[in-house]
């Protein structure tokens, strides 16, 4: 044990020297050199992720000390890992994903000339490592590094491409929405601060702490801390910038913009579940945000026409079940469906990665049809990531969509019809994209149809491993209605308490069974609607409504960045030229006119000089003698 | 004592000399020798507190430490005077000796002033002070502007002798010891009897007059700028804080101990001076009339002293004296140089004539009062002694917002010398002898010196 | 008498004085009412010795009541020296303007 | 005390000596190398003292204390203690970097150039170190006076408007302080000087400690004294010479304005304001914080208007010496200690941006970022080194103004969480204007301007390694800045109780 | 009334009135010689105060020497009431009035004096040439001497100002 744990900080470094590597030496290393190292550091890290996860998984868990960061005697912030059972699920998932897209990429950015492509292998390297800060610190500073990191690297991915200017406006978009959240999560540490003087989970996550805590302060700190997991879990409102961001590299889609990064907020929320337990006001927000985000993006899905945007709003619909379950307290079920999202949503990122690799780099659906022939790999296993987030019995997001549906019945019977009906939608833009690209008649041009190939193995092994594990992800947490035993329950029982649900097996069978029915329904309706599907005109009525998102960026422009701007321009023409400085200046003006005036009264003639002096005597004599 | 009568005596060796020398350059070497011999034998007496000349003047001098402290600082500076600009006197006119005889009368007249203790005494020190100072002022008699200075000096201050002379007769009526000694008035408890109040300011009046504080300041800016450049030197000068000298004296040991019934007049006249010196030198484009009016929103700082009335007072105008002499003069020599007395006449100083250019802007900020400068210890002084006085707070912040805009006016000559380029039409000066260069130095490295140690000047005062 | 009529009576002189000096143009009018003021103050201080005289803590010695008395012997004394150089500055500028309007010479100004 | 000469005396007759050196003894060409060695040799006395730190021990070596006015009570007294260790380390080394980072900008006449750098650097480290308030005063104004020549000697076009109007305001901000200085002097207990000799005031910092200050008197001494800190600073209201100033200067000028001399204002509310006046710096510290706060958004807010990139580094600066002032004036531990921190942090991070900034006026001839685009492409490794400083100064984290902003805002949210909140939009912002110049300028596709920029040449490069090496050391390991000033706030919050 | 009371008032109106036709008639000349009837009426004075040596000396030396320069200063300028400059009239009402209510001022001021206090009249030694030529010489010696100087100097200028050397040149502005 002790000798694993010794070594933990080489899980972070790892990925830290690969950058290191990448980044200073990226003119001297050859591509194929850099794309060996930036994955072999992955890999490095995720085997010992899994040496620790051998250790921990028996309910062993350690706070490592590495220095102060800040210690003023009053007030300490160590540099710590905090090393348990969900740091160490997070750990496997980030290495393990993460290793896999970065032998994707290999391949997928080959074309890339070489300078930029060990960038591109620093940047996804310092992402590793940025997240895994994030899953590891032992208290909410270290994790805020970690959290803040992740938004850079995001940043700086989604810009990767930066003549465009579109490219680097949604990076931008990226990296402001995120401070935003995280204004919320540092003002929430800051109340942590102030009341209880620490930020160690430790110290924080113990019964005598949190009963310093007024109610106040505890729905407070967990709203903020709510706020900062918005930004980065891309939720109402500030979920925007998360299709924005598949401007950046697929692969990067897949693993930031999928897997991990936008998981971070569910991290933090289930790191924090005994804060957020007691806080019920916000546990309802939470579970309302969640489901509007769930119903939101995907009603925008169904109408996309960017085979990446329809992914990205699938994941950002996927993350507000995620959230519902985060609401209802059910944290395992949360942290469950990350798992298994972690596998599917890359998986299908991946597969569309090579669709668009093969395409040429076209991403419109509607310019594509009948792949399937062309590339068979990607085509099973992109289906097999539809029917795992369709929630199809047996595959993995069977099992994690269920527990969240169960959970939410088990607070209320709206909660869950609502939920199920954005489950249904899911299943339903899922599979219209499924049909629409890779069944039917190909509808681009004759080049593009030459041209279509299966990709490397660099990228197909990675599709299989992940399409492999989106079925059988699963399994990990069948729940004991269907004979299992929720090892994942078990293994996460030392670190997160779920709220308990007493539904009968019979309610559970029954829910099982609805949600399995509906989905089929949903998803002959998609095979129904889009078997012979041509390219649509123009959309009226909600579809136009859905095509354009809700019209959200707009009305943010309005409401937010319009008045911000005619505020600064304000502070800029008004205050600052006329008022402050105009006051300044005019001071300045004032004596010079002063001066002006004032010159006549030397008028040069002796009677005018002595009427004055005879008047100043006057004014004098009166002061002295009548005053 | 010394200084007042071998000052007398010597404006007699100056006058015969100038009947008898018909060389223009050889009174200058005299004049320098004989306030050497005045200075050093001032310094004798400061120091062994003996006086060379003992005769019976029922007291009506008192040649206190201080007091004597003053003289000879106001000696030094006009030796540093004659040495820097005393060629510049043979250029004023056909009479060299009789202006350096005019000149030691003047300082006679301050020895009497800085050691009064009867009004007689002060009011024939002010007036021989005077009356050299309106023949110097029209000395330049081709000059109409120099005659006009003159005849208006010459009529106002008269006129504000008047004023004095009324101000001497109620204060010597309201004054039941029936004394012109300073220090035997009686003020009576309570207020002060009406006739020794209207006496008193009648006084302020006139002294205000001769300090050029307003609104009685009218004649300086016309007098300074046609007076002959090197006399309007030693006039804004030596002459001017010696007025201030005596209005301390004579109100500290006349008026002080009922300081609180006439001291919110010299609010009023402190204020009104700093305004309207400073606000008026902003737009002045001459650089001699700006230093006029400058000189004018300088006594406003120096009449912080008559406000506070107290040792830091005294300090300050010793301090005064010294630093304000001493950047006045130089920075007048350096106008004696300038072919063109506009700001825009500066531009470009500093590089046809670097030493000047260095020199001019040490002495424009010791006039502004930046630290390090004899300037600044003056100003702070002053404002240590008003604030310490307690009364009238305001005052000081009023003084110090002033000083800023004097920043203002001071630093257009430094931009002109510095930071513009010259244009052909203006004619810089083109040698500058070696000596004079070197005066110059000198006095920066004096009002430098002074501005980092100032018990240098304030120290004669405690021995 | 009452001193108050002599204060009134100089005061009376010595504003005449004042209201020439304002209301003249000529400087040898103006000039001459300084000359008024001045006489005014001598009446004064003369009146006010007289005054003194009569207190009894300067009876004791005369000396001390005859002190105004010379003041006003040196105010004549710079009257007189005054005058000299006045008169000589006036003729100066009439020489070279010929005129002795003090409002003629007006370069110095503002 | 000994005779020896000690550090302070080091610290400050060094830059001073050098400014002569530089004016009289060299010639022309060799005014910037003496200028650049004396700056080393000074950086190198300023590590040194970072090992002298025990006070109990070395006190002989860390202080100079003589009479210098008697009859007034001024001593000339400085002496460095952990803050002034701080800052006058950040100086030194702020000084061969600005001096090196301008190395190829040819001046006109090098000498006098060079000379005033070097009195400012004196004016700097004397401000930093003295103990007495009329030395702090004479060193106050001397780091003004050289800088005003710079600036009006060497800047650009506008030149002499801004720098008068930048001097005249703090001139008279100055004046301010010195009366209130007197006037506390004039309340401070007398003491004996030597046997039987009694000064009557003092105007030692331990004496304005003791001074006697009823509360109104405190409260408006407290005025005075901070509107010439807040015009140093600056913070809102006070702040309009600051763009002018910053855009006309010439770069190295800047560089010395914003990365230290912005510090003497906050150095002088730390050292002189909240410990002389603490009962006033409680009774205004909500007004102050609010003006700080308002100052960070509405700074933020016309950065993001700016289009002259020198510019908008002014006003992003203002904000964040508006977050310093606010976390002062929130008056505990963690905020000061942030303040400190980050005093030190912003410098280095300043001076960096300014290197860039002025690496592309120079490359490219403009500073309107709508001119530029594309650097990235012609200059990759300027573009990587300023992200990573842009990035730097907007505290991401593990950069060095991470520790310190984090630290403020924890002390200003124990003030209220509303101030924490409102300056929290200031992060934001600061986020918008820093991402859209980066953009703006450093990506897109290359123009006909930038499109010949060739990158930075090593010296550059080892400059900016250096500033960027300091601020990931600072911003992974605070630790030792934050060791050494430790006892500073101790000293300082000791006297608000 | 009695006699000294009459004489008073009789050479105050004597003075008050010769001093304003001094300062409003039109001929310098008138004016002068006005002013010399002023100094006659205050020599009166003098004698009423029995200060003989100033009665005399303020006739010799100011009717006999000072104000007989004047006139012949007045009569070599050919100064006549044509060439005489006049003031505009609202500026002379504007002297008059200040001047007037400065008068008013300290009078109102000195009148509040409750305490009546005389003057001696006729008799007294301290305005005899014998008191005053012993404290003159005793007391007052230093600025007797020094009186010297202020002659010394007025002779100066006379010769520097007086003295006729070169002719007038307009010098430019500056």
């Amino acid at each position: 044990m002790n000798n694993i744990i010794k070594l933990v900080w080489l899980i972070p470094v790892l990925p830290l020297i690969g950058f290191l590597i990448n980044g200073l030496g990226r003119k001297a290393l050859s591509k194929t050199l850099s794309g060996y190292i930036g994955s072999a550091v992955v890999l490095g890290s995720f085997v010992l992720s899994f040496l620790v996860f051998l250790q921990v998984k028996n309910g062993a868990s350690a706070t490592v000390h590495f220095f102060n960061f800040i210690d003023l005697s009053t007030f300490k912030i160590a540099f710590d890992f905090k090393i348990d059972q969900l740091s160490t699920l997070f750990l496997l998932i980030i290495t393990g994903v993460g290793f896999l897209i970065h032998v994707y990429s290999t391949a997928y950015m080959h074309d890339e000339e070489g300078m930029n492509f060990a960038k591109y292998f620093a940047y996804l390297n310092l992402f590793v490592f940025s997240m895994l800060l994030l899953v590891m610190g032992g208290n909410f500073v270290i994790m805020f590094i970690g959290w803040e990191g992740v938004g850079l690297c995001s940043y700086l991915l989604i810009g990767y491409w930066y003549r465009n200017t579109n490219y680097t406006d949604a990076a931008n978009k990226a990296f402001i929405m995120n401070r935003i959240g995280d204004l919320g999560f540092l003002l929430a540490l800051f109340w942590l601060i102030s009341k209880l003087g620490t930020v160690q989970y430790d110290d924080i996550f113990t019964t005598a702490s949190l009963a310093k805590l007024s109610a106040k302060d505890i729905t407070g700190i967990t709203l903020l801390l709510f706020v900062g997991a918005t930004g980065k879990s891309a939720q109402i409102p500030l979920f925007t910038w998360l299709p924005d961001a598949m401007a950046g590299p697929t692969p990067v889609s897949a693993l930031i913009h999928a897997a991990t990064m936008v998981t971070a907020g569910i991290y933090m929320i289930a790191r924090s579940n005994a804060l957020f337990s007691l806080a019920h006001q916000t546990q309802t927000i939470i579970s309302i945000v969640g489901l509007a985000t769930a119903l939101l993006a995907a009603s925008i899905a169904i109408k996309q026409n960017d085979i990446k945007k329809v992914l990205a709003y699938s994941t950002v619909s996927q993350l507000g079940f995620m959230f519902v379950a985060l609401g209802t307290g059910n944290y395992v079920a949360a942290v469950f469906h990350v798992l298994t999202h972690a596998f599917f949503k890359a998986l299908m990122f991946l597969g569309s990665g090579s669709v668009i690799h093969a395409m040429g780099g076209e991403q419109d659906i509607r310019k594509m049809g009948g792949l399937h022939k062309h590339m068979k790999i990607t085509s099973i296993t992109f289906l097999i990531g539809c029917l795992a987030i369709s929630g199809i019995p047996g595959f993995s997001g069977f099992f994690s969509k269920d527990e969240i549906l169960a959970g939410a019945y088990g607070h209320s019977t709206l909660l869950y019809s609502i939920t199920l009906f954005a489950a249904l939608l899911t299943a339903f833009y899922m599979f219209r994209l499924y049909i629409i690209t890779f069944t039917g008649k190909f509808r681009g041009t004759h080049d593009q149809e030459h041209h279509l190939h299966e990709s490397p193995k660099a990228m197909t092994i990675p599709l299989i491993i992940l399409g492999i594990l989106s079925v059988i992800g699963g399994y990990v947490g069948v729940p004991e209605v269907l004979g299992g035993h929720h090892e994942l329950a078990a293994y996460l029982s030392p670190v997160v308490k779920s709220a308990e649900h007493h539904l009968s097996h019979n309610t559970e069978f029954m829910l099982m069974g609805l949600s399995t029915i509906l989905v089929v329904i949903s998803i002959s309706f998609a095979w129904a609607r889009f078997r012979n599907y041509s390219i649509e005109g123009e959309a009226k009525g909600l579809g136009s409504l859905l095509e354009n998102k809700w019209y959200v960026d707009e009305i943010y422009q309005k409401i937010i960045l319009n008045p911000l701007k005619s505020i600064s321009a304000f502070f800029n023409n008004i205050i600052e030229s006329k008022l402050i400085d105009g006051a300044v200046n005019g001071v300045g003006k004032m004596i010079n006119y002063g001066s002006r005036q004032l010159r006549w009264l030397q008028s040069g003639q002796v009677g005018g000089y002595v009427l004055l002096m005879v008047i100043g005597m006057l004014i004098l004599f009166f002061i002295q003698l009548f005053l | 004592m010394n200084a007042l009568i071998l000052s007398a005596i010597w404006g007699l060796v100056m006058m015969f000399c100038g009947v008898f020398v018909k060389s223009k350059s050889i009174p200058k070497y005299i004049a320098v020798l004989g306030l050497s011999i005045v200075l050093i034998s001032s310094m004798i007496e400061l120091l062994t507190k003996k006086s060379f000349f003992h005769f019976g003047y029922n007291n009506m001098l008192n040649t206190e430490g201080f007091n004597l402290s003053f003289i000879v600082i106001i000696l030094f500076c006009t030796l540093i005077y004659f040495l820097l600009t005393g060629s510049e006197i043979e250029k004023v006119g056909a009479h060299v000796g009789e202006y350096f005889a005019l000149i030691f009368f003047v300082l006679c007249g301050i020895s009497i002033v800085a050691t009064f203790n009867t009004l007689l005494m002060l009011f024939i020190g002010i007036e021989i002070i005077s009356i050299p100072l309106y023949i110097l002022t029209g000395s330049d008699k081709r000059n109409l502007k120099s005659n006009e200075a003159a005849l208006k000096y010459f009529l106002m201050g008269a006129f504000s002798t008047g004023i004095m002379l009324m101000g001497i007769a109620f204060i010597y009526g309201g004054n039941p010891n029936a004394s012109f000694y300073i220090d035997k008035i009686e003020m009576g408890i309570g207020h002060m009897p009406v006739l020794i109040a209207v006496g008193l300011l009648f006084v302020l009046v006139s002294m205000s007059f001769k300090v050029s504080a307003a609104p009685f300041h009218f004649w300086t800016p016309d007098v300074y700028d046609g007076a002959p450049t090197v006399f309007t030197s030693f006039m804004s000068s030596v002459v001017k804080v010696a007025g201030f000298f005596a209005f301390l004296r004579l109100f500290e040991h006349a008026f002080g101990i009922v300081q609180d019934q006439w001291q919110v007049l010299i609010v009023f006249i402190t204020v009104a001076t700093l305004l309207i010196g400073n606000v008026t030198a902003v737009f002045q484009q001459s650089v001699k009339r700006m230093l006029a009016y400058s000189s004018i929103a300088q006594a406003g700082f120096m009449l912080l002293a008559i406000f506070a009335l107290n040792d830091k007072a005294k300090e300050g105008i010793l301090l005064y004296a010294a630093a304000y002499s001493l950047a006045s003069i130089g920075l007048f020599g350096v106008l004696t140089k300038m072919e063109d007395y506009t700001i825009d006449g500066f531009n470009g100083l500093a590089k046809e004539q670097p030493v000047l250019g260095l020199a001019a802007t040490i002495f424009l900020l010791s006039l502004t009062g930046i630290p390090l400068t004899a300037g600044f210890q003056s100003k702070f002084f002053m404002l240590m002694a008003a604030i310490q006085n307690g009364h009238h707070f305001w005052i000081v912040i009023v003084a110090v917002l002033f000083a800023a805009i004097s920043a203002y006016y001071y630093f257009r000559v430094i931009q002109a010398i510095y930071f513009k380029e010259a244009t052909k039409t203006i004619i810089l000066p083109h040698s500058i002898n070696i000596p004079f260069k070197i005066m110059l130095i000198v006095i920066a490295a004096l009002i430098l010196i002074i501005g980092v140690y100032p018990e240098l000047v304030i120290g004669w005062m405690y021995r | 008498m009452d001193i108050k009529a002599y204060i009134i009576l100089s005061l009376v002189l010595f504003t005449i004085g004042i209201i020439g000096v304002l209301v003249r143009r000529n400087a040898i009018i103006i000039f001459m009412c300084v000359e008024l003021m001045l006489n005014a103050v001598n009446l004064l201080l003369v009146a006010f010795s007289k005054m003194h005289a009569l207190s009894s803590a300067v009876k004791a010695s005369p000396g001390y009541a005859s002190d105004a008395q010379i003041f006003v012997f040196f105010i004549m004394v710079v009257a007189a020296a005054e005058v000299s150089v006045g008169l000589a500055i006036i003729v100066m500028m009439y020489r070279n303007v010929h005129t002795v309007d003090v409002n003629f010479l007006n370069r110095l100004k503002n | 005390m000994g005779n020896y000469i000690t550090f302070p005396d080091l610290l400050t007759w060094l830059p001073m000596l050098a400014g002569l050196f530089c004016f009289f003894v060299v010639n022309q060409k060799k005014a910037k190398s003496t200028a650049i060695i004396f700056s080393l040799l000074i950086m190198g006395v300023s590590i040194a003292t970072l090992f002298f730190t025990n006070d109990a021990k070395y006190l002989s070596y860390n202080n100079v204390n003589y009479f210098w006015l008697k009859y007034l009570g001024a001593n000339y007294f400085i002496g460095i203690d952990g803050m002034g260790r701080m800052l006058t380390l950040l100086t030194a080394i702020g000084f061969p970097l600005i001096l090196l980072s301008t190395v190829n900008q040819e001046q006109q006449n090098p000498k006098a150039f060079y000379g005033l750098m070097m009195f400012t650097q004196a004016g700097l480290m004397g401000v930093f170190m003295a103990f007495d308030a009329l030395t702090f005063y004479f060193y106050w104004e001397l780091a003004l006076v050289p800088v005003y020549f710079l600036c009006s000697k060497w800047g650009g076009e506008r030149r002499i408007q801004a720098t008068f109007k930048f001097f005249v305001y703090t001139f008279a901000g100055s004046l301010l302080m010195l009366i209130a200085i007197i006037y506390v002097y004039m309340h401070t207990s007398s003491r004996a000087i030597e046997e039987g000799v009694m000064i009557p005031h003092s105007f030692s910092l331990t004496a304005f400690y003791n001074a006697q200050l009823s509360v109104t008197e405190q409260n408006w001494l407290f005025v005075l004294f901070f509107i010439a800190f807040a015009i140093k600073m600056p913070i809102f209201p006070f702040h309009t010479w600051q763009p002018d100033a910053y855009d006309q200067s010439p770069t190295s000028v800047t560089m010395v304005l914003s990365g230290l001399m912005v510090k003497m204002g906050l150095f002088g509310v730390l050292r002189w304001l909240i410990p002389v006046f603490p009962a006033a710096s409680v009774h205004y510290k909500n007004i102050i914080i609010i003006l700080s706060v308002i100052g960070i958004v509405y700074a933020s807010c016309i950065a993001m208007m700016q289009d002259n990139i020198k510019r908008l580094v002014a006003y992003s600066s203002i904000a964040h010496i508006g977050l310093m002032c606010a976390a002062i004036f929130s008056m505990n531990v963690i905020s000061i200690q942030g303040v400190l921190l980050q005093m030190f942090d912003h410098g280095i991070n300043i001076i960096g941006m300014w290197v860039v900034v002025q690496i592309i006026e120079r490359k490219t001839g403009v500073k309107k970022i709508s001119q530029l685009s594309g650097l990235a492409a012609s200059a990759p490794v300027l573009t990587i080194l300023f992200i990573i400083i842009a990035l730097a100064n907007i505290a991401l984290p593990l950069t060095n103004s991470f520790t310190g902003e984090l630290l403020m805002f924890t002390g200003l949210f124990q003030t209220s969480i509303w101030f924490a909140a409102i300056a929290g939009i200031g992060i934001i912002l600061s986020a918008v204007y820093t991402l859209n110049m980066i953009q703006k300028v450093f990506y897109g596709s290359v123009n006909k301007i930038t499109t010949e920029v060739k990158d930075i040449s090593l010296q550059e490069k080892l400059i900016l390694f250096f500033i960027v090496g300091i601020i990931f050391f600072i911003g992974i390991y605070p630790q030792p800045l934050i060791d050494l000033t430790k006892e500073s706030v101790t000293n300082i919050l000791f006297r608000l109780k | 009334m009695n006699i000294t009371t009459l004489v008073f008032i009789l050479l105050s109106v004597m003075s008050v009135g010769s001093a304003i036709m001094m300062i409003s008639s039109k001929s310098p000349v008138h004016s002068v010689l006005w002013l010399i009837v002023v100094f006659f009426a205050i020599s009166g004075h003098y004698i009423l105060l029995n200060a003989q040596f100033l009665a005399i000396v303020n006739i010799i030396v100011y009717a006999g020497a000072i104000m007989v320069l004047f006139l012949f200063v007045v009569m070599l300028m050919n100064l006549n009431a044509e060439t005489e400059p006049i003031k505009n009239y609202r500026l002379q009402l504007v002297g008059i009035i200040s001047g007037g209510a400065l008068l008013l001022v300290i009078v109102s001021a000195v009148m509040k004096i409750d305490t009546e206090q005389l003057v001696e009249m006729k008799v007294g030694d301290a305005g005899l040439i014998k008191v005053l030529g012993m404290n003159l010489f005793k007391n007052y010696i230093l600025p007797f001497e020094i009186s010297s100087v202020l002659f010394l100097s007025a002779m100066i200028g006379a010769v520097v100002i007086g003295k006729k050397d070169d002719e007038v040149v307009n010098k430019p502005e500056n």
